[in-house]
């Protein structure tokens, strides 16, 4: 079958990648990368939000040697320089976010200076406000 | 924005329905469908969970979930109404966006 | 109303790709666009051709192709997830192509609803 | 590939298997029946347990026609079967007994009689002592 | 020690095969006789032979494979569990071999340690 | 008889771990695998689930699991051993037998 293409000209909508999983014990964490990285060549606002477990899939320092699994730490840092990409070209409408939920991050021993990424920390009303504007929202 | 969250999961395993109503705001609606029916029913450990929100979310639950898992004769929290999938077609369409809590 | 699908997971292991069936379904008798299904993670294996379900259970692989043919359903399953889970055009059932992850983004965007089923 | 044998003759175990999950959400509880059926013909001592949401499973009155799935319901009208021709073939040295732990039946709104097979229902610290004893611990 | 291992989960998806992997590769590694690893629910999954991983991960259908060659390994996938899902001859990895759920309940019987992996 | 359990859930979704602390006879011993080591960081909402039980069970985690998630350098509850692929195998094989709490 051939792809069928729909006409997105002109749309920006608020997209909200949720990571709630912990990292490596099964592989949402990994799989939704390769999501957030594919929606950046469409330049739609993008909020990727890590509540719950997911707060431990931007711990740094993953080490995925004896394990042998593939370590997906390193792909955050792409993410990050697209984060930049979009925040400084002006010509371009498209705002990245990457935000933390406080109440997870604490309750699992961490703080910011765990994380592989630069994030914003929100409490769990901030989080609430920021969910409810999301257009379209996409979970693993 | 009006939101519709779906939860799927047993409130008695996992923490999706929790999280949920951390994070969802006053006056959105809650479908529960799969092992989300559960939080549904009247009489557990867990039915605080929903009958303490009912006053600020509307909840909605999956008339064929429960059906499947032989729970229809079992009272339901007061206040959760039970829809089809048409009906669940209807609550997408009558909100202005769907969480899905995975 | 325009409304786009996302299956994460396998037929059979979990309820996902059921409840997102009859979802789809209901949707198109009330007379709803469904401009696509998207197959991503586990949700690849609902297009594994050689799934072979007892007799007296049902066919998800057979259900979702014959849907698509009887209201010009897309549905996708992306590249990348299938690649890596072995589903490959030499066992890709009928009614389903395999495509790019974009196409899950362009859903996203040119959808009114977008919903989820998954784990 | 031709199947390996293994010398089995004259071999007795307790084997238990778990159920811990709901039905339906997952395949879990359809496919440890299968497991469960299998088995008899071994005629091996076995210990069915439902603990946590695995006690839904036997939950009478599953009607799955609007979800389509499959009901597994009526196979524990098998199983119950297998376990009465243990109990009284004199000749099988074969025990089967159907348990439930009584802490988790509560927690869920459940009662003895909610059950489409009959069980014994085990406090929590009589399950513990059980599940010690078993030797063959096969879960889903 | 005559040790045997359940698989419950795909590859990929969930860790349970990675872990049943490196317990099993230890196990041999210490002189253990590995009896035979039985693959059921989603994990007959690890059997498909066209599962094609990125080029930086690991290979986890190869590394069973391989494994089993090597060692003299005995890798039986479940035939009810594998039809359902679409795992057949046609698409069976070097290693495997395609049997009954009695090979499981033989396996609890004749094995010292019985280990489970999944979800 | 003298088991081996395991636990490779997070104890902050699921209750796997809960369920395993509640059945579990004194003296027998708990390995944490996978998504299961976050319970054997110090100093977490969670942590006192085994800080409770370290009187009447051994627990172990696996290093390797630990090494994956970044977790190596952050602090362990006192008295959890930490054991490689081998030492699994060398728990399995001192125990009687394994329950795995799936």
């Amino acid at each position: 079958m051939t792809d069928i293409e729909f006409d997105t000209e002109g749309v920006k909508k608020k997209f909200m990648f949720v990571n709630s999983k912990p990292p490596y014990g099964t592989i949402y964490a990994l799989e939704v990368l390769e999501m957030i990285l594919i929606s950046a060549a469409f330049e739609q606002h993008a909020v990727i939000a890590f509540i719950d477990d997911g707060v431990y899939q931007i711990k740094k320092g993953h080490n995925t040697k004896a394990t042998g699994m593939k370590n997906f730490s390193p792909t955050y840092g792409v993410v990050e320089m697209e984060k930049e990409d979009a925040d400084e070209d002006e010509d371009i409408d498209m705002v990245w976010r990457i935000v933390v939920e406080k109440e997870s991050m604490e309750a699992r021993g961490l703080t910011e200076d765990d994380f592989v990424v630069d994030v914003e920390v929100l409490d769990s009303a901030e989080m609430a406000e920021l969910m409810a504007e999301q257009e379209v929202v996409l979970a693993g | 924005m009006n939101k519709l969250h779906t939860v799927n999961k047993s409130p008695f395993d996992r923490s999706a329905l929790a999280t949920c109503l951390r994070l969802a705001k006053s006056g959105s609606s809650v479908l529960l469908i799969e092992d989300g029916v559960y939080a549904a029913l009247a009489g557990t450990a867990k039915s605080g969970m929903i009958e303490d929100r009912k006053g600020d979310l509307k909840f909605y639950v999956l008339g064929a979930d429960l059906d499947a898992r032989g729970l229809s004769e079992k009272p339901m929290i007061d206040g959760v109404e039970t829809v089809d999938y048409g009906g669940f077609v209807d609550l997408v369409c009558e909100h202005d966006s769907v969480h899905s809590w995975l | 109303m325009k409304i786009g699908v996302l299956v994460n997971e396998g037929p059979f292991t979990h309820q996902a790709s059921d409840s997102a069936y009859h979802f789809t379904k209901a949707a198109i008798e009330k007379g709803h666009d469904v401009m696509r299904v998207f197959f991503y993670y586990d949700g690849v294996n609902n297009a594994n051709k050689l799934s072979e379900p007892q007799s007296d259970d049902r066919n998800l692989v057979k259900m979702w192709g014959e849907l698509a043919n009887e209201h010009n359903l897309d549905l996708v399953v992306c590249v990348a997830a299938a690649l890596r889970r072995g589903i490959k055009d030499e066992i890709l059932a009928d009614g389903f192509r395999i495509s790019g992850l974009g196409q899950l983004i362009e859903l996203g965007m040119a959808a009114d609803r977008m919903v989820v089923f998954g784990d």
